[in-house]
């Protein structure tokens, strides 16, 4: 009767590894398509916009939207090529992954690291908007697992796709630093307005990332200090330094 | 002239594929069909040169359709290019296999498209590159 | 020891599960994806490459083609925040599928079962085509794991389909009964032909459905017996019965 319930909890206990299992991936495949694919087609709405916008006065504005488009929205299949091709092999696939080697790892395997916001600040750079980084070159930041410096890079991602979306800002500052054991990542605009913002795709997966590495996240705006401080919206992130090896 | 039926469930799909080819002296798009049963119809009605077959559609998808239309004895001149989202194995394999006379992704160049229409038009077989490495 | 080893057989096992779940997940949304992101993104590229291609001598086509653009990126966009959701609230969800409630229905959350066959069969009855359902009532099949009814559900749907679609069948039967602690679907039809089928994407995911869940699948043409017995094409999978709870 003792060993029937025994097996009875161990089975139970299995079956729940499992669904936790399949939600922990269910959550890690939604977060990397929303920032990947969310992240393409609202690029390519805004370029659609701002070419019709602009093509009365100035036609050849509308070939630069559509050119744009046209290898944006290719890269974006050719990803979602990649991974579900990926998809489909791993789940047929023969070989699970005892390893717990980042680097050999799956379509949603993290690549881009703290070194890669340098260029991502220079692509969202525009006329009307100027990107600073921060403390990336640091030493300790640099040293930081890649796990965290990958979560770092999209949550710096998702946050400038903000910027882009729903800001007036004319300036984003991005800092990095490692503080205490953490990584500390700020990403704080010059834009103007008030209230919560309501969570969307973006800041939850933001707040995810940044809680499945055992850290903190916050997001919202500033308070608009004694008249003279300038309001702005910043989202901040406090990722634990766990060395992994 | 090369006459040329559109299927894909995409409205936006054929509407392109369509603004394409009519700009082209020599092609005209005589029909347009949303389902693979559409597909089918069509052809029989106007026997095209070409059909451009996307694959995912409802109610008999492209697949299927190609295999209909390369069955029947009287559309023995109809050509198939199959232009589909994936270039996934299985269905190259089986578009070939069922008659297709090529195999194209929907985020070809345009100048590709056109060109093959002609190539496929003029009774020569067409692959794409990609797959061809593959078979 | 042998305890030790035992431990660790026990600990593997698991893992194995572990990772079949995680693989069946994820067969499943890169199927749900393939449909809603990929054929946005190609409409998306097809019509900037059209738009450019005519644009000098048609200049109104860049017009035409940056309006449907920005449109069906929204559309593509709402749409990816929605799966994406669902897939969050899936996640984090509190209940799984206590609810058999249609209007409450996510793509992704599997809700049919065996009960809805019947509903199934009636919709593709025709006057040439009758479908007789049987032991979908019975006690057993109906306490099966609601993730094997799922999956019956989906590999009788299929089967019906490619009925319709390549068959002279007039007359479906399909036959549900638990044997051996394993669900025994059949689908047979009394249509006419021979030779093995080429797998298409039908056979192929009704197998990979069987087999995700640990079972087994076949399909075919019944030999045609000593001239009396009329051939006819069937389906069939095992499907095991374990129980969660
Ligand atoms: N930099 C910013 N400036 C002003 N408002 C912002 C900024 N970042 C976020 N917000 C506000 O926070 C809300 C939530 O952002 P979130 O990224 O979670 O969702 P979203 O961008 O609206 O949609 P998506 O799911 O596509 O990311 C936004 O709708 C916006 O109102
Ligand atoms: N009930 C049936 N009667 C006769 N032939 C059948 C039947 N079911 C399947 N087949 C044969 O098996 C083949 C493979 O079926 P399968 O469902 O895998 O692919 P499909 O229906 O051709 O395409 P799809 O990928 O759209 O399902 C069919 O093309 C057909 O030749
Ligand atoms: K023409
Ligand atoms: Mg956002
Ligand atoms: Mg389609
Ligand atoms: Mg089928």
């Amino acid at each position: 009767q003792n060993r029937a319930q025994r097996f009875r909890e161990m089975r139970q206990a299995a079956a729940q590894r499992r669904q936790t299992a399949e939600q922990a991936e269910r959550v890690r495949i939604a977060r990397e398509l929303h920032d990947v694919l969310a992240h393409s087609l609202s690029q390519i709405n805004v370029q659609a916009g701002v070419g019709l916008h602009l093509m009365e006065q100035q036609p050849e504005q509308a070939r630069a939207a559509l050119e744009n488009i046209k290898r944006s929205s290719k890269d974006a299949l050719e990803e979602v090529r990649e991974v579900l091709g990926m998809l489909r092999s791993d789940a047929s696939g023969s070989t699970p992954t005892a390893q717990s080697d980042e680097s050999s790892q799956s379509p949603l395997r993290p690549q881009e690291d703290i070194g890669d916001i340098r260029a991502l600040a220079a692509e969202r750079t525009t006329a009307a908007l100027t990107i600073s980084v921060d403390g990336a070159e640091q030493a300790d930041v640099r040293a930081v697992p890649h796990a965290v410096q990958f979560a770092a890079y999209r949550i710096a991602q998702e946050a400038l796709t903000n910027v882009v979306r729903h800001s007036t800002a004319s300036d984003v500052q991005i800092q990095l630093a490692v503080r205490d054991g953490r990584l500390v990542l700020t990403i704080a605009d010059n834009g103007v307005g008030d209230g919560e913002p309501v969570a969307g795709g973006g800041l939850l997966g933001m707040r995810e990332r940044a809680e499945l590495l055992g850290g903190s996240f916050a997001a919202g705006w500033a308070p608009a200090a004694s008249g003279e401080q300038q309001t702005g919206f910043s989202v901040q992130a406090y990722l634990p330094v766990r060395r992994t090896s | 002239m090369i006459r040329v039926v559109l299927a894909d469930d995409q409205q936006l799909i054929r509407a392109g594929f369509r603004a394409l080819l009519e700009a082209e002296v020599d092609i005209e798009v005589i029909g347009e069909a949303a389902t693979g049963a559409e597909a089918v119809e069509r052809a029989e009605a106007e026997r095209p040169d070409v059909i451009l077959m996307d694959i995912r559609m409802p109610d008999g998808d492209g697949l299927w359709a190609t295999e209909q239309i390369v069955r029947n004895e009287a559309l023995k001149n109809t050509r198939i290019i199959v232009v589909t989202t994936f270039e996934m194995d299985d269905y190259v394999a089986r578009a070939i296999r069922g008659g297709a006379s090529g195999f194209l992704v929907k985020d070809t160049e345009p100048v590709e498209l056109i060109r093959a229409v002609r190539v496929v038009a003029q009774g020569d077989a067409l692959l794409s590159p990609g797959v061809t490495r593959r078979l």
